[in-house]
């Protein structure tokens, strides 16, 4: 019972009731909001927390030989995915062979937010991982998307990927960031860190619980908004396309012999969903695709039930895996 | 005070298409716009609001755009190669404007 | 181009009356329309500027929403309704659109 | 001089001083100014750091057989007070009755701020209250509105009270903030509070500062646009009617034998008049009412004297009443 | 429903004349007008965006005025004298109103 | 080899990897952005905090006889460099007197991101400078417009100054802002400082980061949309006209007797190149001059001199000088 009890003792944490607080007020049609440039500051101050804690791990750590096997990893990962996902949505729902794609590319890729989560959920657990982990999910942000656009050249739909675009999604704003904070971290090291600790690592808990707030407000407008798009097989979708993925990361994190944290972050990026980068490639490259189907998908289904019961469950295989 | 027709084009597009926007007027020589936020809105997808949003894919603005009357053409060819797969809005006023030589 | 006209109308109303106005609009079936913030400004009942407010009370949005012209008196009864006790400004200016048939 | 001291010292704290400084600087006409997002944003932050601490204090202490007698009688004076400044206004000035009902929904509802800075001089004076004030101050958001739309229904004039906007007063942004971080430090206990400590308590008396500059340059440049407004009836208004409604507050302190703490804080509920919640619920009830009168008096003159002298007369008094 | 005819002219100027403007405005018994924020934007003196800025001398605000025919000239005049040596745009646009007591 | 030992350890600090990463992101035409209003709220922070912490050092240390001279040398120092850099401008690059002029109040006036750069490089090298360093630091930042004003209404252009504009450049939000927290911090002392010490004190260096952050991307985004402008005569002005102001500021020092602190301060102070006041100044009184010269050569180019080499002169001859 040592799970239930994890999932409880989860679903208590501070981070998952500010969640749930702001679904409940955004489902109540309350006007709680909070403003989109705090939010936008919210979210950069958590990938550049995140980044620079991983590169200050990997200053005191070292590197070992493994992060290049996980970085490859991660990428055919990301590329693999999507083909899952369309498969099972072919077979699941009723979806278009275009709408189908566009909500492949989301979970090829991955959900920072869920990653942090997934630190936060580690740390209450006593477990360390590898500070390169957010190496790791930068490289997944992007490969996802050219295998959906590939996925609808081949059934004849679709724009052609211009260099532009390409530029755009590698370039994107949290992967620069990320990767950037990231070699911040590493070259300034610890003594990097001690100036800047007070402000990335004390309230770091504190200000997740008000972006998750956010993201609860954003989740339940979305699906107040998109009753109708949700039918019984993409709901199902949305939980059983992250066991798949956390399926797969664990493997990854078997073969590349990771340790109990890392397999399970391994996991987690393998069962998130992305919901900033991919929608907006996705307007851009497949403007046809209907948004809210993946949006409320990602946001409204797969990141909650990551939140709730899958950091939980992936945390409990990872150990049980790793014997950690 | 002495005014001169112009016209007025409002393009309301995805914030993601803002810039293609942009370069595609610049690149047919209109190089005189605005760029204003936009809040919220509703249309055949849907009613959506930015607020607490994060990502940029539900967004849009709008694109204020003074010209003069022989340049409508050329702005309206440029703005419906980006416009046209994708949802937005784009109407034209006739309008009057001051100091003329800046169109 | 090809344009084909419409009619452009423009409601300046109080923040608090937002979601009340865009009900009534869509409550008529007027389901396409974008809201833009607006900073401050002024009028019988004095000048106003949202910068550091928290409360509700003092914005104002604007209402852009672009109909055919056969729609516009059902449009204006329904805003009409809505302004009618209450500060805001409606105006309506005839336009061009491309793409009629998203109207 | 204990008083004398007691205002001074809180004269002289860097709260009160920051609001000076933005009252100055808005009378100056500077362009000094914080964007609206960073002072909404600054008002969830605070609104969420005062109820997590509340529920926490809960869970730590327990909850006393008071509460419950706490919430009916928040209720019941938020019911009452607006009678009490409707009758003071008729009397000592010459609004109509419109905009004095108007006025008076301000005086029975509360502002979250005042109660803020309240517990702030408790701190500094080393007294303790209990965590549930929080939640009677939200109990006292909302019966106040009801009150003045029955005033004025009774003369006649408003609008019906229709299912809408009941729902919106009752489920507005701040209360739904204040009950559900309330419930979410009740829920997570002390462990919670350990995780975000460093978010919520440590920073939180200078947030409260900037946020206080922030008021002072409202509350500035709404006086230098209303200077017409403020007749001399309506400035004595703005001071006397704060002490009617600290004066109820100690009664129902006294009536429920709270413990000094608790009392002065319901003094400072009673005194205190809402500038976010009612403000808005009155334009859109009573859109013919003047709101430069409402807000100017209860942001430009009574939120300053309670800051200012306020707080450390109801500190004094509820000392002397309760002996503590 | 009833309408009455008016001109909605709109003023895009440099934020830093905003107040210099909305006094000329005011000074000239000109008491109704919206300020719009503006996000970016580009023109003879090339392109520019707000995000991130902190200074003011970059931004750009949309001044929107809605008049009576026979204010225009007036209004013209007050808001030329402030955007004269400034860059920005002036456009008067032909408009109905609702509620012409209100102007 | 000290100076180059500094210039490497300052070149490597998270606060200027953070400007570079910013500068990287824009010049690659990353979307990474930092909302508006985000940026005004931690330039809000970082004057409140910077201002505070010099009143209460001025309170804990006194003040010497130095201030009052130290403000008057600073007065003429602003009145005086535009002068200097009007004079160079003509005789480096082809710019119009007008251009020139504008270009020149720039210089005379202050950065106050400079100042707290310099600031964090005196803690990272253990020396103490006088708090009331940022009261010199407001008092430069006007006069150097009333100099330009004069230089062009000399060659017969520009508008005459009029009190409204006097009035605004006096008031401007940084500079009561600044002052007005040096005042509540010396009135308030290390009482004050106690009580939001965590808010000011320990978090600024994180914050500092993300604005550095944010300034680069402004930075980049300016100079690849000015990139016709900036000339070689330009460029070198950029770099030389700095050392000139750092050179008057340690005459300055030295004519005043300062310390190690504050006479690198003073050079600082000299050096650095305004980016906010002035330039919205210059838009208001010469909108004929081209906003991209003096903006790119401010932001673009003295701006990250100072913060990578020109801190590390200026303290190494700071050092010299004093013999400190
Ligand atoms: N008739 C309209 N008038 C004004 N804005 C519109 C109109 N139709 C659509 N829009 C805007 O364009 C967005 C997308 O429209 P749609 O493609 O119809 O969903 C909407 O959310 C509105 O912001
Ligand atoms: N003539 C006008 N043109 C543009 N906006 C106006 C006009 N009159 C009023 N407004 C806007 O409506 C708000 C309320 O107007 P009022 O009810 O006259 O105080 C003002 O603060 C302006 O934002
Ligand atoms: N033709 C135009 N239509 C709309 N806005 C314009 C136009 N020309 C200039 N602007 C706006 O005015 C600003 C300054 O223009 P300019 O003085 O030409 O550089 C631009 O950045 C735009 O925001
Ligand atoms: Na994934
Ligand atoms: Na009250
Ligand atoms: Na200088």
């Amino acid at each position: 019972m040592d799970l239930f009890a994890l999932a409880v003792g989860n679903l208590t944490s501070p981070i998952i009731l500010s969640f749930a607080l702001g679904l409940f007020a955004a489902l109540a049609r309350s006007d709680l909001s909070i403003p989109e440039a705090v939010a936008k500051g919210m979210s950069i101050y958590l990938l550049f927390a995140i980044g620079f804690k991983g590169g200050v791990a990997v200053d005191e750590a070292g590197l070992s030989g493994t992060l290049l096997g996980a970085l490859l990893g991660a990428v055919v990962l990301s590329f693999a995915l999507p083909f899952a996902a369309y498969a099972l949505l072919r077979v699941m729902t009723r979806l278009s062979a275009l709408d189908a794609a566009a909500v492949a590319a989301h979970y090829g890729s991955i959900s920072i937010v869920t990653f942090v989560a997934g630190t936060s959920v580690l740390e209450s657990a006593g477990l360390s991982y590898d500070g390169w982990m957010v190496a790791v999910a930068a490289a997944m942000e992007a490969p996802a998307i050219l295998s959906a656009l590939w996925l609808v050249a081949r059934s004849g739909g679709g724009r052609q990927m211009d260099g532009e675009l390409m530029r755009e999604i590698l370039l994107n704003g949290s992967i620069v960031l990320l990767i950037g904070s990231f070699v911040i971290g590493w070259v300034t090291g610890s003594e990097g860190l001690a100036r800047i600790e007070s402000f990335i690592v004390s309230p770091f808990q504190g200000v997740l619980c008000l972006f998750l707030l956010d993201m609860g407000l954003v989740a339940g407008r979305g699906l107040r908004n998109a009753r109708g798009v949700l039918r019984p097989g993409l709901l199902t979708f949305g939980v059983v396309m992250p066991l798949v993925g956390a399926a797969s990361g664990a493997a990854a994190g078997l073969i590349l012999g990771l340790g109990t944290g890392s397999t399970m972050l391994f996991m987690v990026l393998g069962a998130s969903a992305s919901y900033i980068a991919v929608p907006a490639a996705m307007r851009v490259a497949l403007p046809e695709a209907n948004p809210s189907v993946y949006l409320t998908l990602s946001l409204g289904v797969t990141f909650p039930f990551n939140l709730t019961l899958g950091l939980a469950i992936y945390l409990a295989v990872a150990r049980f895996l790793t014997g950690g | 005070m002495q005014t001169h027709p112009a016209k007025r084009v409002e393009i309301i597009i995805e914030e993601v298409m803002e810039k293609r926007l942009t370069s595609a007027l610049l690149g047919a020589d209109v190089t005189g716009f605005t760029v204003l936020p936009v809040k919220g809105g509703s249309g055949r997808s849907g009613h959506w609001s930015r607020a607490g949003q994060v990502g940029r894919a539900t967004g849009m603005v709008s694109v204020v755009c003074i010209v003069r009357p022989d340049r409508l053409d050329t702005l309206l060819e440029a703005a419906f190669a980006v416009v046209e797969p994708h949802i937005g809005v784009v109407s034209v006023t006739d309008c009057e404007v001051l100091r003329a030589e800046r169109f």
